[in-house]
C-alpha cells in the first residue's frame, strides 16, 4: 500500500490507532490517574474530527471492497461531529466513581464501533458492508449493558445483541441470495446485473428488513425503545443519532448505487413503510413519560422523516437526507445532552420531573426548547430546513399526499414535543430539579448543539455544500 | 464428487435450516437456544454461500470467504451474547426469555 | 440596506435587546421604544410608497431587493411591496405598537413576554414583505410558533388545551399549505426552465389547470384556516379568549390577516382558473361563517367570545369578498382586513382593559361601566359603532365596498349570497348593542365598580392610536382605497386573462 | 350659474361645533358648550334662509322652472369604474324647504333646550349630541347621491340612539334606544340592498342622474321581472323599505312611541320634525322615478302611508302618556305625507299630492314641534307625562296653553290655520287617485281632531288636580321658541308651495277644492265638539265609550300587541331558535370534532401499546411477519 492509500483510509487507521493508543495508555497509567483519559481520549477525537475534514480524494482499495469518495468523507465527518458532541456531553457519566475502572472500554467500545460504520459506509462489497455492520452493532451491545448493575440496561444489552442477530441473520440470507443470483458480491457488479425477477426482489426485501432494523423502521423498531430506555442515555444517544445516521446512509447509498434497478419497488417499499413508521412512532411517543423512552419514539418517528428524501431518488433527495441527518444530530444531541445532564446531576428521567424546570434553569430549558421545535420542524431552526427540503425532494417525485401525511404527522409530533416545553415553560410544581451548573465539558457540548441548532439552517452554504457532492440514482 | 448432489438439495436444506432457526427463536424460552437458533440461521446462510459458489460461480471464492467471515462474526456475536446473558442470570437470576420484559409499552 | 429588511431587523434587535434588560421597566422601555421606531418605519414606508408611486414609478413591487440563498433549490430572500403589504404594514405597526401599550404592566416574567410578542410581530412583517414562498411560508410559521408560548404562559383559564388547540389547528393549517407550496414551485415552470419560489415570476406563467384543480383546495383552505374559515375556525374563540391582551390583540389585529392575505395573494392570484371553478363551495362556506359568526356572537356571555365571533364573522367577510374574485371585492378585502384588525385590536384592548380593573368578562356580571369608566365606555362604544358599520368609521367603507363589489357580480348566485351576507350588518348591530347596552349603559351592578379608575396614559394612548387609525380611514378612505387598486391591477389582469369578465375600475 | 358654495358651511358649522364640544366639552363650563350649539344653530339658520330666498326669489329665472344645482361636490370613494361615491351639497326645491325646516325647528330646539335641560348632569353631551344631529341630518338634505343619503341616514340613526338613550342610567332609556336603533338598522338593510340593486342596473348614484326623464333609472322599467314585478320596482320597494323604516310607517313603528323616553326637545327635533321625515323625503327625492317606471311600489307607498295614518290614529285615541299621543299623532302625519306622495302623478297638476306631502311635511314640522315643545314646558311643570295627573292647567301656564291651543287647531285642519291648506290638498289629491284611501284619510281627519282635542282638553280642562308644589309657567328661553312656533304654525299655510315646491320644478295653479274642503273641515269640527262633550269636564262617557267600543279598545290601548310579536320574533325566534342553537352547534359539533380527532388519536395510542410488549420473542414474531407480509406484497402480489 502507498501513502496515499493510507490517505485515502485516514478515518480508519487513525480511528484504529487512537482505539489502541487508548488501550495501551488504560493499561500504564495507575488507577489514581485514570480520570485523565477522559480529556486525551476527548483531544484524540477532537484531533480525528478535525483530520477528517482535511480535503479527501477519492479512491478504491482492495479491489473494490473500500472505496471513498468526497461523499464519503463528508458522511463520516458528520458522524463525527456527533460522536464528538456525545463524548463532551458524557463526561460526567463517565466520570462517575462507578464507571471509573472501565471508562476507557467506553471509549474503546465507542470507537470500534465508529470504525466499524466507517467500513460500512465505504465499503464496496457486501462482504465489508456486512463486516461493518456487525462490527458497528455488537460493541453498542456490550455498551448497551454497559452499566452491568442495573437489570435495564442488561436487558436492553440483550435485547439488542439477540434482536440484531436475528435481523443480521436474515439480512445475510438476503445477502447469499443476492449472492446465489448475481454471482458477485461487488456492489458495480451486481448493480449491473440486478433486475427485478422474484428471487432477486425476494433478496432485497430480506435486505431492506435488516437494514429497516438498524434504522429502526416500523414493523422492525421495536427493539429501540427498550435497547433506548436501558442503555446508558449517552450510547442511547449515540445509537439514536450516529449509528442510525450511519445506516441510513448506507442505505441511501446502497439503495442509490446497487437497487437503482429497483427503483419502483423500493419506491413504494420505502412509501409504505415510512407511512408505518410516522404513524406508529408518533402514536407511541405521545404516551411517554420516560425521556428516554419518549425520544427513541420521537427518533423512531424521524427516520420515517428520513425515507421520504430516500424515495425522491434524486441528488436533491439524497442531499436532504444527509443534511436532515446533520440538523437531526444536532437536535436530537441537543435533547439527550439536557436529558443526560440533568440525568448525571439529579438522576431524574421523567418528563414530570422537568415541571418548571425553565425558573431553575433557563439555559437548560431554552436549548431543550430550541432542541424540541427544531425536532418538530419550527422555524427559525434548523429543524425547519431539514424538514422542509425532505418534503421537498419528495414532492419532486411527486409524491404529495406522502407529504401531506407526513406534515400532519409533524403537526402530531408537534403535540408531544410541546408536552415537553409545556412541562418546562408552564406547568407549576412545588419542587423543581434545583439549580445546577454543569461542567464546562458538557457546556461544550450543548453550546455546539445549540450552535448547530442555529446555523445549520440559516447558513445555506451548508445545504449546498452536501449538495454539491451528492448523486442521484445513476 | 462433482454434481453428485444435485444444488437444490442445499437450497431446501439451507432453507429449512433458516426456518427451523427462525422457529426456533421465536418458540424457545431459553436464551442460550435462541442462541443456538440463530446459529442455524447463520449456517444455513453459510450453506447458501457455499453451495452457489461451488455449483454456480466455480471460479471465484467470494462465497467461501464470504461464510468464513460470517462464522468468524458468528463467533464473536456469540461470546458478547453469552457474556450479556450472564450479566442477565446476574441480575434476574434466570435466563428465561419471558422474565426479561422490564421495560415495555 | 434596504428599508423592508429593517421591518425584520428592527424587531430581532429589539428582542436581543430586551435579553439584557435588568427590571420589567427597562424591559417595556426598549420593547416600547423599538415598536414605536417600527411605526415610525411604516409611516416612512407609506409615504416613501405614495412618493414613488406619484413620481411614476409603476413596477409591480417597490424597494425590492433579492438575495439568492439556497443556490441549488432556487430560493431567495426576495422582498419588495405594493400597496396592499405596505398597507397590511402599517396595519401591523399600529397594532403591534398599541398591543405593547396595552399589556404595559405585564409583570410576570415581562422579558419573556415581550421577546416572543416582538418575535411574533417579526414573523408577520416577515410575511407581508417576502416575495419567495419559501421565505413566506417560513415567516407565516415564525409568526404562528409564539402564540403557544404566550397563550401558554401568560393566558387565563383553560390556556394550556385552547393554546395546544390553536397551535395544532393552525399547524394542521400549514400541512395543507406546505403541500399547496410545494405544487406551486414543481410546477412553477411549465417549460422545463429553472423552477422558482418567486411569486411575481410564478404570476408571469400558468400553472396547469388540473394541477392547479388539487393544488387550490390545499392552499385556500391551509391559508383559510388562518382566516376562520368555517368550520375550521374553533380554534379562534378558545385562542383568543384564554390569550392575554396583547396577543388577542395582535392575533385577532393581525395574525388572522395572514390568512386572508395569503389566500389572495397565492391562492387566488396563483391559480385563478382553479379558484373560479371551486370558488362557490367556498363562497357557500365564507356565506356560512358570515352570517353563523355574527349569530354566535349574540347568545355568549363572554366578552372575548363575543369579539371572537364577530371577527369570525368579519373575517369571513374577507375571504367572501376574495372569492368574489372582482377588483372592487378585492379591495374591500384588503379595507376589510385593515378595518377589522384595527377595530378588533382595539375590541381586546378594552376588553383587557376592563377585565384588568372588574376581574371579570362575564357581561351580565358588569353594568354602568360608562358611569365609572367615561373614557374605556366611550372608546368601547366608537369601536361598537366601527365594527358595526357605521359611516365616518372604517367598518362601513370596508363593508360597502365589499358589498358593491360582489353585488357587481353578473351571476345571480353572487348576487344573492351578497345579501345573504348582507343581513350580517343587523345580526351585528344587535349583539353589540346588546353588549353595549348591558355592559356599559344602565345601572352600575356591582358597588365595588364604583371606585374603579378610568385609563391610564399608556392605555389612553394605546386605544386612541387605534380609534384614529379608524377615524382616518373611516373619513378619508380615497388614498387608502387608491393605493390598493393600484396594486390590484396586475392581479386583475392577470385573473381576467384567466377568462374571467370583471369590473376593474382603471 | 350662481355660487352657491357657501352652503358647504351649513352642514360643517353644526359638524365642527360637535368635534369641539365633544373634545373640550367635559374641560369647559357646560352652559358655554350649550351657548356655542346654539350660536352655531344660528348661523346655520340664517344661511338657510339666505339660501332659501335667493334659490327661490332673487336668483330665481322664472319660466324655466326650478332647477336642481350642485353647489359643490367631492369624491369622497370609488368603488367601480362606473360607481364613485360622492359628497357634496345639492339644491332644488325639497332640499331648501327641508333646509329651512331643519334650520329652525334645531334652532328653536336648541335656544329651548337651554332652560329645559338647565342643571342637567349631561349638558354638554346633550348639546353635543344636538350638533352631531343637525350635522348628520342637514348632510341628509343635501345629498347629491342616494349613497351620500344611506351615509347621512346611518349617521342621523346613530345621534338619534344617542339621544333617545340620553339618559343612559335609566334602563327604559337604554332599551328603547336599542330598539329604535335595531328597528331603523333592520329597514336600512332594507334600504342597502335597494341601493345595491339600484346602482347595479342603472351605474349610478347620483340623483340628478337617477330622476332625469333621459336617465338610465328611466329604462329600466321593461327590467327582469320578479313574482310579477320588475327589477327596479323592487328595488324601490326595498328603497322605500328604509324610509317607512325612518318615518315610522306601520309595521316598522314600533320604535316611535319608545323613542319618547329620550328628552323632550329631542323628541320634538328628530322624531317629529325632522328625522321621522327623511322617510318621506327619501320618497319625494326619487319622486320621479317611482311615477315614472315603478307605479307599483308607489300604491305601496299610498296603501303604507294610509293604513299607517288610520292605525296610528286610533292607537292615539286611546294612549294617556301624552307624549306618547303626539308620538302617534305624528306617525298619523307622516301616514298623510306618504299617502300624498302616493297618490301623485308627476307634472303639472297631477302632481298636486307631491306638492300637497312636502307642504304637509313643512306645516307639520312647525305645528308638530310647537306640540312637542309645549308639552315638554307641561312636563317641566308637571314632572309627569301622564295626562291622568293633569288637568286644569291653563291657569298656570297661559303662554303654554295658548300655543298649544293654536297647535292643536292647526293639526285639526281649521282654517286659516296652516294645517287646513295641506291636509286639504292632500285630501283632493286622495279623491282624484283613490277613493278608499281618500275615505280613510277622512275618516284620520276627524279621529286626529278628537284625540288631539282629547289631550287638550285633558291637559288644560278637565278635572283640578292638585299639585304638591304649583306649576309655573317655563322660562323665557322655553316660551319665546313656543311663540315663534306657533307664528310658523299659523301664517306657514300662506306659502305659495303650489309654486315653489313642486313634482316637476314648474309652477301650476291650485285653488281651494270646496267641495272637500268643507266636509273635512266640519269632521274636523265634529271631532273637536265631540272631544269637548266627552273631556271639558270630568265625566263618566269616556270610561263607557271605551266599554262600548270592547275588546277593540283593549287592543288599540295595547297598540294591537304590536310590541309583543315583534317581542316574540326576535326573543324567541332568533334568539332561541336560531342564534343558540348556533352557539350550540358551534361549541359541540363543530369544535367537538375538532376535539374527537385529537381523543381518536390519543385513544389509538393506547390500543396500539400492546406491541411493545417487552418481550423479545415477540418482536422478532413482528419482525418476521413484517417481512413475510412485505414479501407477499411485493413478490407475489405485485
Amino acid at each position: 500500500m502507498t501513502v496515499n492509500d493510507f490517505l485515502l483510509m485516514r478515518h480508519e487507521l487513525m480511528l484504529v490507532a487512537i482505539a489502541l493508543i487508548l488501550l495501551i495508555t488504560d493499561l500504564m497509567v495507575k488507577p489514581a490517574h485514570k480520570s485523565a483519559i477522559v480529556p486525551f481520549a476527548i483531544a484524540l477525537f477532537a484531533v480525528q474530527t478535525i483530520v477528517g475534514f482535511l480535503p479527501a480524494d477519492e479512491g478504491v482499495l482492495f479491489g473494490g471492497m473500500f472505496k471513498t469518495t468526497p461523499l464519503i468523507s463528508l458522511m463520516k465527518n458528520v458522524l463525527n461531529i456527533g460522536v464528538l458532541i456525545i463524548l463532551l456531553q458524557s463526561w460526567p457519566w463517565v466520570n462517575k466513581p462507578e464507571n471509573r475502572e472501565k471508562m476507557s472500554e467506553y471509549f474503546i467500545l465507542l470507537f470500534s464501533t465508529l470504525i466499524g460504520m466507517y467500513f460500512m459506509i465505504s465499503s464496496g462489497d457486501f462482504l465489508m458492508f456486512y463486516l461493518g455492520l456487525e462490527t458497528a452493532t455488537i460493541p453498542i451491545a456490550a455498551l448497551a449493558a454497559y452499566t452491568h448493575h442495573q437489570t435495564k440496561s442488561a436487558e436492553a444489552g440483550v435485547k439488542l445483541i439477540l434482536s440484531s442477530a436475528l435481523s443480521s441473520g436474515i439480512l445475510l440470507f438476503g445477502l447469499s441470495l443476492i449472492y446465489g443470483s448475481t454471482g458477485s458480491i461487488y456492489f458495480d457488479q451486481v448493480a449491473a446485473v440486478y433486475s427485478n425477477a422474484p428471487m432477486q426482489v425476494l433478496a432485497f426485501l430480506f435486505f431492506i428488513s435488516g437494514m429497516a432494523f438498524k434504522i429502526s423502521l416500523v414493523p422492525f423498531h421495536l427493539w429501540t425503545a427498550d435497547v433506548y430506555e436501558g442503555a446508558p442515555v449517552n450510547v442511547t444517544s449515540y445509537l439514536s443519532v450516529v449509528s442510525k445516521g450511519a445506516a441510513s446512509f448506507i442505505l441511501v447509498l446502497v439503495l442509490y448505487k446497487v437497487f437503482f434497478q429497483l427503483f419502483d419497488i423500493w419506491q413504494n417499499v420505502l412509501y409504505v413503510i415510512s407511512v408505518l413508521t410516522m404513524f406508529v412512532g408518533n402514536l407511541f411517543a405521545l404516551r411517554q413519560q420516560n425521556m428516554k423512552r419518549f425520544l427513541a419514539f420521537s427518533s423512531i418517528a424521524q427516520a420515517g422523516f428520513i425515507l421520504l428524501g430516500m424515495m425522491a431518488g434524486s441528488q436533491m433527495g439524497m442531499t436532504s437526507v444527509i443534511y436532515f441527518i446533520l440538523v437531526y444530530i444536532f437536535s436530537n444531541l441537543g435533547a439527550f445532552g439536557v436529558v443526560a445532564a440533568i440525568e448525571a446531576s439529579t438522576g431524574k428521567i421523567l418528563m414530570s420531573d422537568y415541571n418548571g424546570l425553565y425558573r431553575t434553569n433557563p439555559k437548560l430549558s431554552l436549548l431543550m426548547m430550541l432542541a424540541m421545535f427544531s425536532l418538530a420542524g419550527i422555524p427559525p431552526v434548523a429543524g425547519f430546513f431539514g424538514k422542509f427540503f425532505l418534503f421537498t425532494s419528495a414532492a419532486s417525485a411527486g409524491l404529495y399526499w406522502l407529504v401531506f401525511i407526513a406534515v400532519l404527522n409533524a403537526t402530531i409530533s408537534l403535540y408531544y414535543y410541546l408536552m415537553v416545553v409545556k412541562a418546562m415553560f408552564i406547568n407549576k410544581t412545588d419542587t423543581p430539579i434545583a439549580p445546577f451548573r454543569s461542567d464546562s465539558m458538557t457546556r461544550l457540548g450543548l453550546i455546539l448543539s445549540g450552535l448547530g441548532i442555529f446555523v445549520v439552517g440559516f447558513w445555506s452554504q451548508v445545504y449546498e455544500f452536501i449538495n454539491s457532492l451528492s448523486v442521484g440514482l445513476f | 464428487m462433482t454434481g453428485t448432489i444435485p444444488l437444490q438439495y442445499f437450497l431446501i436444506i439451507s432453507t429449512l435450516m433458516f426456518f427451523t432457526g427462525i422457529y426456533g427463536f421465536l418458540t424457545r424460552r431459553n436464551l442460550i437456544t435462541m442462541l443456538m437458533s440463530i446459529e442455524l440461521i447463520l449456517n444455513s446462510v453459510n450453506i447458501n454461500f457455499v453451495a452457489f459458489n461451488r455449483f454456480l460461480y466455480p471460479d471465484n471464492l467470494h462465497g467461501h470467504f464470504f461464510s468464513l467471515i460470517v462464522i468468524a462474526v458468528a463467533a464473536a456475536e456469540a461470546a458478547v451474547a453469552i457474556a450479556i446473558i450472564i450479566n442477565i442470570y446476574r441480575n434476574f437470576r434466570s435466563i428465561d426469555v419471558d422474565k426479561v420484559d422490564e421495560m415495555k409499552f | 440596506m434596504n428599508i423592508l429588511s429593517l421591518f425584520v431587523l428592527v424587531p430581532v434587535l429589539t428582542s436581543a435587546a430586551i435579553v439584557f434588560t435588568k427590571n420589567m421597566k427597562q424591559t417595556r422601555l426598549v420593547a416600547a421604544a423599538g415598536m414605536s421606531v417600527q411605526l415610525i418605519l411604516s409611516a416612512i414606508l407609506v409615504f416613501m410608497y405614495l412618493a414613488e408611486r406619484n413620481a411614476g414609478n409603476t413596477a409591480e413591487m417597490l424597494f425590492t431587493y433579492d438575495a439568492l440563498w439556497f443556490p441549488s433549490l432556487n430560493i431567495h430572500y426576495a422582498i419588495g411591496v405594493d400597496g396592499i403589504s405596505v398597507a397590511m404594514i402599517a396595519l401591523t405597526g399600529i397594532v403591534v405598537f398599541a398591543g405593547i401599550f396595552a399589556s404595559w404592566n405585564m409583570e410576570f416574567l415581562s422579558r419573556e413576554f415581550f421577546i416572543s410578542l416582538i418575535l411574533l410581530a417579526t414573523g408577520v412583517f416577515g410575511f407581508f414583505i417576502s416575495l419567495d414562498l419559501f421565505t413566506m411560508f417560513l415567516f407565516y410559521e415564525i409568526a404562528v410558533i409564539p402564540m403557544y408560548l404566550l397563550i401558554g404562559i401568560w393566558g387565563s383559564g383553560p390556556k394550556e388545551y385552547s393554546a395546544m388547540k390553536l397551535t395544532l389547528m393552525l399547524m394542521g393549517g400549514s400541512a395543507l399549505l406546505m403541500v399547496g407550496l410545494l405544487g406551486i414551485y414543481f410546477y412553477s415552470s411549465p417549460d422545463g426552465g429553472p423552477l422558482t419560489w418567486n411569486l411575481l415570476e410564478i404570476s408571469k406563467i400558468d400553472i396547469p389547470v388540473e394541477m392547479q384543480r388539487f393544488l387550490f383546495p390545499f392552499t385556500f383552505i391551509g391559508f383559510g384556516i388562518l382566516g376562520a374559515l368555517f368550520p375550521f375556525h374553533t380554534w379562534s374563540p378558545d385562542g383568543h379568549a384564554s390569550a392575554p391582551t396583547a396577543v388577542s390583540m395582535l392575533h385577532a389585529g393581525v395574525l388572522m390577516k395572514l390568512g386572508g392575505y395569503g389566500a389572495f395573494r397565492v391562492a387566488i392570484f396563483l391559480m385563478p382558473e382553479a379558484a373560479q371553478e371551486q370558488a362557490w363551495i367556498f363562497l357557500i362556506l365564507t356565506g356560512i361563517s358570515v352570517v353563523y359568526g355574527a349569530f354566535g356572537a349574540i347568545w355568549q356571555k363572554d366578552l372575548k367570545y363575543i369579539n371572537a365571533y364577530s371577527s369570525v364573522s368579519h373575517c369571513g367577510l374577507v375571504l367572501f369578498a376574495v372569492l368574489m374574485m372582482n377588483q372592487t371585492a378585492f379591495n374591500g378585502a384588503i379595507l376589510q382586513m385593515i378595518s377589522h384588525g384595527l377595530m378588533t385590536a382595539l375590541f381586546f384592548a378594552l376588553i383587557g382593559m376592563i377585565y384588568g380593573r372588574t376581574h371579570t368578562r362575564m357581561i351580565n356580571e358588569m353594568g354602568g361601566i360608562m358611569k365609572v369608566m367615561p373614557f374605556l365606555g366611550v372608546v368601547y362604544v366608537i369601536a361598537g359603532l366601527a365594527s358595526l358599520g357605521l359611516p365616518g368609521l372604517s367598518g362601513f367603507v370596508a363593508e360597502m365596498t365589499i358589498f358593491f363589489g360582489a353585488f357587481q357580480h353578473t351571476d345571480f348566485f353572487h348576487r344573492f349570497l351578497t345579501i345573504m351576507a348582507t343581513t350580517s350588518i343587523v345580526v351585528t348591530a344587535v349583539y353589540i348593542l346588546r353588549v353595549v347596552g348591558i355592559l356599559l349603559l344602565g345601572p352600575i351592578k356591582d358597588e365595588h365598580f364604583l371606585h374603579l379608575e378610568d385609563a391610564k396614559w399608556h392605555e389612553r394612548l394605546s386605544t386612541i392610536t387605534l380609534v384614529l387609525a379608524i377615524a382616518a380611514i373611516g373619513i378619508a378612505p380615497l388614498w387608502l382605497s387608491d393605493m390598493i387598486n393600484v396594486s390590484l391591477e396586475p392581479i386583475v389582469n392577470k385573473i381576467s386573462m384567466a377568462g374571467f369578465e370583471f369590473t376593474g375600475l382603471f | 350659474m350662481i355660487d352657491y358654495t357657501y352652503t358647504l358651511l351649513i352642514p360643517l358649522i353644526p359638524l365642527a361645533v360637535f368635534l369641539f364640544t365633544g373634545l373640550a366639552g367635559h374641560k369647559m363650563n357646560p352652559k358655554v358648550s350649550g351657548l356655542i350649539g346654539t350660536t352655531g344653530l344660528f348661523a346655520v339658520t340664517i344661511l338657510s334662509y339666505l339660501t332659501a330666498i335667493r334659490y327661490f326669489w332673487t336668483d330665481h329665472l322664472h319660466g324655466s322652472g326650478y332647477q336642481a344645482m350642485k353647489a359643490f361636490e367631492i369624491e369622497w370613494l370609488h368603488l367601480t369604474e362606473k360607481l364613485t361615491i360622492n359628497l357634496g351639497v345639492l339644491l332644488d326645491p325639497i332640499s331648501v324647504m327641508m333646509l329651512i325646516v331643519v334650520s329652525t325647528v334645531s334652532f328653536m330646539v336648541h335656544i329651548y333646550s337651554l332652560g329645559y335641560m338647565k342643571g342637567e348632569r349631561g349638558f354638554a353631551r346633550f348639546f353635543t349630541f344636538l350638533s352631531l344631529f343637525s350635522f348628520s341630518m342637514l348632510g341628509l338634505v343635501l345629498a347629491t347621491n342616494i349613497f351620500q343619503m344611506y351615509i347621512f341616514w346611518e349617521l342621523v340613526g346613530v345621534s338619534s340612539f344617542l339621544l333617545i338613550g340620553f339618559y343612559y342610567e335609566k334602563p327604559s332609556a337604554v332599551a328603547a334606544s336599542k330598539k329604535a336603533f335595531i328597528v331603523t338598522r333592520f329597514a336600512d338593510l332594507g334600504f342597502l340592498i335597494g341601493i345595491l340593486m339600484l346602482s347595479f342596473m342603472t351605474d349610478t348614484f347620483d340623483f340628478r342622474t337617477l330622476v332625469s326623464p333621459t336617465g338610465p333609472a328611466m329604462l329600466q322599467a321593461g327590467s327582469a321581472t320578479f313574482m310579477g314585478l320588475s327589477a327596479i320596482t323592487w328595488a324601490l320597494i326595498f328603497i322605500f323599505m328604509g324610509g317607512a323604516g325612518k318615518s315610522a310607517m306601520f309595521p316598522l313603528h314600533i320604535w316611535l312611541p319608545d323613542a319618547m323616553e329620550g328628552p323632550t326637545p329631542v323628541s320634538a327635533l328628530i322624531h317629529a320634525a325632522t328625522m321621522v321625515v327623511a322617510g318621506v323625503y327619501l320618497v319625494a327625492r326619487l319622486f320621479p322615478v317611482y311615477s315614472m317606471v315603478a307605479p307599483d311600489a308607489l300604491h305601496v307607498v299610498a296603501w303604507v302611508g294610509g293604513l299607517s295614518s288610520l292605525f296610528a290614529a286610533i292607537i292615539a285615541c286611546t294612549q294617556t302618556d301624552i307624549k306618547r299621543v303626539l308620538a302617534y299623532s305624528t306617525m298619523s302625519q307622516i301616514g298623510y305625507m306618504m299617502l300624498a306622495l302616493g297618490v301623485s302623478g308627476y307634472g303639472g297638476h297631477d302632481g298636486l299630492g307631491f306638492m300637497a306631502g312636502n307642504f304637509h311635511l313643512f306645516t307639520h314640522a312647525m305645528f308638530k314641534a310647537l306640540l312637542f315643545l309645549g308639552a315638554g314646558a307641561i312636563i317641566h311643570a308637571v314632572h309627569s307625562n301622564d295626562m291622568r295627573d293633569m288637568g286644569g292647567l291653563r291657569k298656570y301656564l297661559p303662554i303654554t296653553h295658548i300655543t298649544f291651543l293654536i297647535a292643536c287647531l292647526t293639526i285639526a285642519g281649521i282654517p286659516p290655520l296652516s294645517g287646513f291648506f295641506s291636509k286639504d290638498e292632500i285630501l283632493v289629491a286622495a279623491y282624484h287617485h283613490s277613493m278608499p284611501l281618500f275615505i280613510i284619510e277622512f275618516a284620520v281627519a276627524g279621529l286626529t281632531a278628537f284625540y288631539m282635542f282629547r289631550l287638550y282638553y285633558s291637559i288644560f280642562w278637565g278635572k283640578h288636580t292638585h299639585y304638591h308644589h304649583t306649576p309655573h309657567e317655563a322660562p323665557a328661553t322655553m316660551t319665546i321658541p313656543l311663540m315663534i312656533l306657533a307664528f310658523g304654525a299659523v301664517f306657514s299655510g300662506f306659502l305659495p308651495f303650489h309654486e315653489l315646491v313642486t313634482s316637476d320644478g314648474l309652477p301650476f295653479e291650485a285653488h281651494i277644492n270646496y267641495g272637500i274642503a268643507i266636509p273635512s273641515v266640519l269632521i274636523g269640527v265634529l271631532g273637536i265638539v265631540v272631544a269637548t262633550l266627552m273631556y271639558r269636564k270630568e265625566t263618566a262617557v269616556p270610561a263607557k265609550m271605551a266599554g262600548g267600543f270592547g275588546s277593540f279598545y283593549t287592543w288599540a290601548y295595547h297598540k294591537f300587541y304590536m310590541d309583543e310579536v315583534y317581542l316574540f320574533v326576535t326573543k324567541k325566534i332568533l334568539f332561541n331558535l336560531v342564534s343558540r342553537p348556533v352557539a350550540w352547534f358551534d361549541r359541540h359539533i363543530v369544535d367537538g370534532f375538532m376535539n374527537l380527532i385529537a381523543r381518536v388519536i390519543e385513544k389509538s395510542s393506547y390500543l396500539i401499546k400492546g406491541l411493545q410488549s417487552g418481550r423479545i420473542q415477540q418482536y422478532g414474531y413482528v419482525f418476521v411477519t413484517g417481512t413475510i407480509v412485505l414479501v407477499i406484497i411485493f413478490v407475489f402480489i405485485l
